[in-house]
């Protein structure tokens, strides 16, 4: 089974070839070609996580590309305990979320182009958490941008998408541009792009005493590396992209920029993990944890002020990634791993239920909502359960997974603990202030006639709950906690279960719930008060700390200006020296234009005109005809001949 | 004897209907004529044992080339030429050396001494043709069918009524 | 090798007397009789009817009717040329013959092909005389001097010309496989009735086929004369015994052709019970009936789409054969 | 006397001769082509001639002359296409009248 591993990508892109070859010819307009792609890759996945729950070997497959010079470059897979989760998730709630699609994107002109972008992406997606070798791992990781690009743009005749989509791309590859450093920088000195023989040889010390620029080089490496998880995984400061890319199709949100794709950093980190654990005094890790922990708490604060649906998730994406961050930061592999599982599918299912909402009310202001859980049961059950699993609510999958993250970090590092609880409060606060908004109380809307959305897209609602509530009970410590046994880092002591963190961080949670109930429900303290109080810091929450306005200013002019002096500079003075190059050379032309005239052409006038004298007295021999001529040849051998015989 | 009286035959078939060929102020008329010629040739052909020779000749010249020659005389002035002048100011001359040019050639024919083989021809040639033309004249072979290739295709180029 | 050449001479005149006669009188009567009957047959009519019981003697009624013409020479024509021009048609026709077997005789257990020479060039010999036909086609159609004759003439020309490539593709397929360019050779080459080189040169047998019903200007390749566009084509100035003699050496020709493919594809003379002789017109006529029925079936093609079926089609079919024989001898046979 | 060598040589030049005449003298490109046939035609005897009486066993005689044939074919394929050009071109296929190169 697992050495059948490499036909999982190509399921999807079978899809995607055939989408894109026959369009709407094919059944469901290539919708079904694409779901059936993505479940029988869901299915060989499940096939594969039995087989390694089944205690089976990790796998290394290799097959050689081309030679470049010396260097061989390969392509391989590998499949050990983190590939598998990687795959169950992507391909699980991609089956989901591609299921989904088919209500969702009903009767849209690009429908078809819709699914064999999806496919694509799931290949790509794939392509990488498979990959055995960073440079396999760097081919699907900008596949995947590109896909992202294509899927956020996909509404291309909105400026505002068309520019989202430029946006996330640029970002990103600032982000991709560090990384593709850091790998090069690792091959220059290893000699190999194999993950296999990367950490072999660093496990063996090999990187230890180098340094690049005065800093140990493994360090810079493994940072160069996070470089490209900060901008896959949307951490400050180049997070800016995600809120923007909800322009696209909310499946493509839910997939992209919540369930698989911003994990793809996540999952490079932890793939990636013996570099930072070996790095000098865990440096790295440190990077990681800090970067992860502001990433948190910032977008948390600021997911408490956003109005459209689909961004107070996007901010909580962003959120809960830096929690991810931080767990890998502070030691908590396992946990980091474990919170990027259960977020997938809870994440997942909150996005397609605003998909679902927004489908029935056509706007995305959840002020324009509410009362929504009598209209729209289905849509409200699962998302509550969604809130409830990202909120942190026992026995909901995210309790476990941040949980877990917040002991870490409780054992680690105590700072960045305080961090993690007071997101934690955040999230239940926005989270359930979405809640009270959107279902709850009356309709604000009058334009608006919500209705239940299609079986085709509460199906897979559903079982994203049932995934979403039960998945944690995977890393229920009362239950040995199986997840840990699956998936833990050689190297790092598994910090035992503790009851009265448990305890505190539901409370943290309930108090998040508790005061957005009272402020958004009861209504006990009015919202206008809070913002008061807040006063300046809740205007530079509301304008998100001025990232994009300092983008602006620093790159965006800068940029412009900088084009601005290159263009004068090449105006005035290259534009000047062409131009004086080219008055030369005009005087110089004149100058062999006379000589030309005057001696060369003279000259060869006067061989035309002694040719032509001549030529005109020996005309006259030249008939032009070749019968005369072959009268004299024929006369010329009869000469020969009698000359021959008379001798 | 009777090789004699063949021999004899044929030779003035074949040069008297050359004569035409070469003398007919209707051109059609020389054409046609070529046939009996190249049939002459032919017996010719057969008399010297090459019966494969003999039978290319006739398909190739009789059947292929006069009829190309035919059709293009038809193509273009047809039989319409004929109160035109068919020989140009230097008939006489051309006469007198192409004369000329026979006698002395016969004449050195007959004194040379050519070095005759007692050795016979093989029975049946065509299969001994096929193997000299694949052994020892190959390289004959795929040069005259590269120029026929190139010839068909000049040909076709020439011939063809511009756009 | 001495030749005795007066006695090969005679030996040829008479021999050549005796078949030409039989096959000028018998078969073409015979055929023109026989066509109009088939195609009666096919068309739902009765055919001749009238001479001679159920119109048995139509043929012979004709051809003294044609003896008994005056013969015109029209006055803007080239007479010489349109008086020879007949002769060639019927004689190259009539040659064909010279190289098919019959049949065998055996006298004191030697076999004896029936054949007038069996020359060991002799497939190309028949493909040299058929290539003779067009001449006399071509300088009929101009001796005419009309119009619809000369147009008849180099349409005749341009399709026999090409029509030969294909043709001689095929001769040259069987030969291949034959080993040999005699016609009793070929015959003795095919052994039994899968033998028969209509199996193993089907392709070749195809292309002959059609490239022989094009050689003899039968429909649906009968442009040269086409009765519809051309007025009969070359020879419609021609009368009485002159005309005759074109017919009889169409006819000749279209035997000969049949003949041929009997000889090459049909295992000539060879069967079981009967003797060689009626094996052989049993095969013939088979081959006749064959390119009478096309005749009655098919309509005609148009110039460029004969010369497209010839050059683009047959041509390049009957030289992808010869190198798949010529693979399957060279790697197959040892 | 036996029919020999140089009987077929004579044969050979006298119709050479002929072909030769032709060329030197008709004005009508058709009939110039054919004079090179006829020389052709004469050079393919003394071949074939040649390989009967001096070299029977090579055959080369007989290969060349199928060489020739070939050639002749090639040449009278490419001559008649120029004829046509010339032809629809200039209008006259007499080879004295055709002078637009001249000066």
């Amino acid at each position: 089974m697992l050495n059948l591993a490499w036909l999982i990508p190509l399921f999807p892109l079978t899809a995607f070839v055939l989408i894109i070859w026959r369009g709407r010819r094919l059944p469901g307009e290539g919708a079904y070609v694409a779901v059936a792609g993505m479940a029988l890759a869901a299915v060989m996945s499940i096939g594969i996580l039995f087989n390694m729950l089944g205690h089976a070997q990790p796998i290394d497959m290799n097959v050689r590309w081309m030679t470049l010079g010396t260097i061989p470059l390969e392509l391989g897979i590998r499949v050990d305990q983190l590939t598998t989760m990687m795959l169950l998730v992507v391909t699980v709630v991609g089956s989901m979320i591609f299921t989904y699609s088919i209500g969702y994107m009903h009767g849209d002109p690009r429908y078809p182009r819709f699914f064999a972008y999806l496919s694509l992406f799931a290949f790509s997606m794939l392509l990488l958490v498979l990959a055995n070798n960073l440079l396999m791992l760097y081919a699907g990781w900008e596949l995947v941008g590109l896909c992202s690009y294509l899927l956020i743009g996909f509404y291309f005749e909105k400026p505002s998408a068309a520019r989202a989509s430029m946006k996330a791309f640029l970002t990103t590859r600032v982000g991709d541009f560090f990384m593709f450093l850091g790998i090069l920088l690792i091959f220059i000195h290893l000699g190999t792009f194999r993950f296999e023989e990367i950490f072999a040889k660093v496990h063996d010390g090999a990187l230890k005493d180098l340094t690049v620029g005065g800093w140990p080089l493994l360090t810079v490496a493994a940072v160069l590396l996070f470089g490209g998880a900060v901008g896959k995984s949307a951490q400050v400061p180049l997070h800016t992209w995600l809120p923007d890319a909800m322009e696209g199709p909310t499946p493509v949100s839910a997939l992209i920029h919540a369930a698989t794709m911003v994990a793809a950093g996540v999952y490079m980190v932890a793939r990636t993990y013996t570099l930072f654990f070996a790095s000098g005094g865990q440096e790295a890790l440190h990077v990681v944890a800090w970067i992860g922990g502001i990433t948190a708490l910032m977008a948390a604060t600021i997911g408490v002020v956003q109005d459209d649906i689909k961004r107070v998730l996007a901010y909580s994406t962003i959120s809960q990634l830096g929690l991810m961050m931080m767990g890998l930061g502070v030691l908590g592999y396992t946990a980091g791993m474990f919170h990027l599982m259960t977020h997938a599918f809870f994440k997942a299912l909150l996005f397609l239920g605003a998909g679902s909402v927004i489908h029935a009310m056509h706007t995305n202001d959840i002020k324009d909502m509410g009362g929504l859980s009598k209209v729209m049961p289905s849509t409200y059950w699962t998302f509550l359960i969604g809130t409830l699993a990202l909120a942190g609510v026992f026995p909901f999958a995210g309790f476990w997974s941040k949980d877990e993250i917040l002991l870490e970090a409780f054992h680690h590092n105590t700072a960045l603990f305080a961090v993690g609880a007071l997101t934690s409060f955040l999230t239940a606060f926005y989270m359930f202030r979405v809640i009270f908004y959107t279902f709850t109380g009356t309709q604000r809307s009058h334009t608006a006639h919500p209705h239940e959305s299609p079986d085709v897209m509460t199906r897979p609602l559903w079982v994203l709950a049932i995934f979403s509530a039960f998945i944690g009970l995977v890393g229920a410590p009362f239950l040995g906690n199986p997840f840990h046994a699956f998936i833990h880092f050689e190297g790092i002591e598994a910090i035992p279960f503790d009851v009265t963190l448990a305890l505190g961080s539901l409370a943290i949670a309930g108090a998040g719930i508790l005061s957005a109930a009272a402020v958004y429900h009861w209504k006990v303290i009015p919202s206008a008060s809070l913002r008061r109080a807040a006063g300046p810091l809740h205007t530079l929450v509301v304008n998100k700390y001025y990232f994009d306005e300092l983008y602006q200013v620093v790159f965006v002019r800068g940029t412009l200006w900088i084009g601005q002096a290159l263009r004068a500079f090449d105006v005035y003075i290259i534009d000047m020296l062409v131009n004086m190059v080219g008055l030369a050379g005009v005087g110089l032309a004149n100058l062999y234009g006379w000589f030309d005239t005057h001696i060369v052409d003279g000259a060869v006038n006067l061989v035309g005109y002694v040719v032509g004298a001549t030529g005109g007295l020996l005309r006259y021999w030249q008939t032009g005809r070749a019968q005369n001529y072959l009268l004299v040849i024929a006369l010329g051998v009869i000469i020969l001949v009698a000359v021959g015989l008379l001798r | 004897m009777g090789e004699q009286a063949a021999f004899i035959i044929l030779s003035i078939i074949t040069l008297a209907s050359a004569v035409v060929v070469v003398n007919s102020n209707n051109v059609v008329r020389a054409a046609l004529a070529l046939v009996p010629t190249f049939l002459g040739v032919t017996g010719l052909y057969i008399m010297l044992q090459a019966e494969f020779v003999a039978g290319i000749q006739v398909l190739i010249y009789a059947g292929a080339i006069t009829v190309l020659i035919l059709f293009v005389i038809m193509l273009t002035e047809g039989g319409t030429g004929l109160r035109i002048r068919q020989r140009n100011e230097q008939a006489p001359l051309g006469l007198l050396t192409a004369a000329a040019l026979a006698a002395i050639l016969i004449s050195v024919l007959t004194r040379t001494e050519w070095p005759k083989s007692t050795a016979t021809l093989p029975q049946y040639t065509a299969s001994a043709i096929g193997n000299t033309f694949l052994t020892n004249s190959v390289l004959a072979f795929e040069v005259s069918s590269l120029v026929l290739l190139i010839s068909l295709m000049g040909a076709i180029i020439i011939a063809r009524r511009e756009k | 090798m001495e030749v005795n050449w007066p006695i090969e001479i005679a030996r040829a005149v008479g021999l050549a007397v005796t078949v030409f006669t039989f096959l000028a009188v018998v078969a073409a009567m015979l055929g023109v009789l026989l066509e109009r009957k088939i195609g009666g047959w096919i068309q739902s009519r009765l055919g001749p009817k009238h001479v001679g019981r159920q119109g048995l003697l139509q043929t012979v009624a004709d051809t003294i009717k044609l003896l008994q013409k005056e013969h015109i020479t029209p006055q803007a024509a080239d007479a010489v040329i349109f008086n020879s021009a007949p002769l060639i048609v019927a004689v190259a026709g009539l040659l064909d013959w010279i190289v098919i077997p019959f049949g065998v005789v055996h006298i004191g257990g030697t076999a004896i092909p029936l054949v007038v020479r069996d020359l060991n060039i002799g497939v190309l010999f028949f493909a040299a005389m058929a290539s003779l036909t067009v001449v006399g086609i071509l300088a009929g159609g101009f001796a005419s001097n009309n119009k619809y004759s000369l147009l008849g003439g180099l349409r005749s020309a341009s399709q026999m010309i090409s029509y030969e490539l294909p043709l001689a593709t095929a001769l040259i397929a069987v030969a291949m496989q034959a080993g040999t360019l005699s016609t009793v050779g070929i015959v003795k080459a095919q052994d039994g009735w899968f033998g028969s080189f209509a199996f193993s040169q089907f392709p070749a047998f195809v292309i002959f086929l059609i490239a022989a019903t094009a050689e003899v200007n039968r429909v649906p390749f009968d442009l040269p004369e086409a009765e519809s566009e051309l007025v009969a084509g070359y020879f419609s100035e021609y009368t009485g015994m002159r005309f005759a003699l074109f017919q009889l050496g169409e006819y000749a020709e279209m035997f000969a052709m049949a003949a041929l493919a009997t000889t090459l594809f049909l295992g000539g003379w060879k069967g079981p019970v009967l003797p060689g002789l009626v094996w052989f017109l049993i095969k013939m006529y088979a081959v006749v009936f064959f390119l009478m029925w096309t005749r009655w079936t098919f309509p005609r093609l148009r110039l460029d789409q004969l010369l497209n079926l010839s050059w683009k089609v047959l041509l390049p079919a009957g030289l992808i054969w010869i190198l798949l024989t010529g693979f399957a001898i060279t790697f197959l046979a040892k | 006397m036996p029919v020999g060598l140089t009987h077929y040589l004579v044969v050979s030049v006298l119709l050479f001769c002929l072909g030769l005449y032709a060329m030197l003298t008709r004005r009508n490109a058709v009939a110039i082509l054919m004079g090179i046939e006829l020389m052709l035609n004469a050079a393919n005897i003394n071949l074939v001639a040649f390989n009967k009486f001096v070299a029977p066993a090579a055959l080369s005689g007989q290969v060349f002359a199928l060489v020739v044939i070939t050639l002749a074919a090639c040449e009278a394929g490419v001559g008649l296409a120029l004829v046509m050009a010339a032809y629809r071109n200039l209008e006259t296929i007499h080879v004295d009248e055709i002078n637009v190169m001249k000066w």
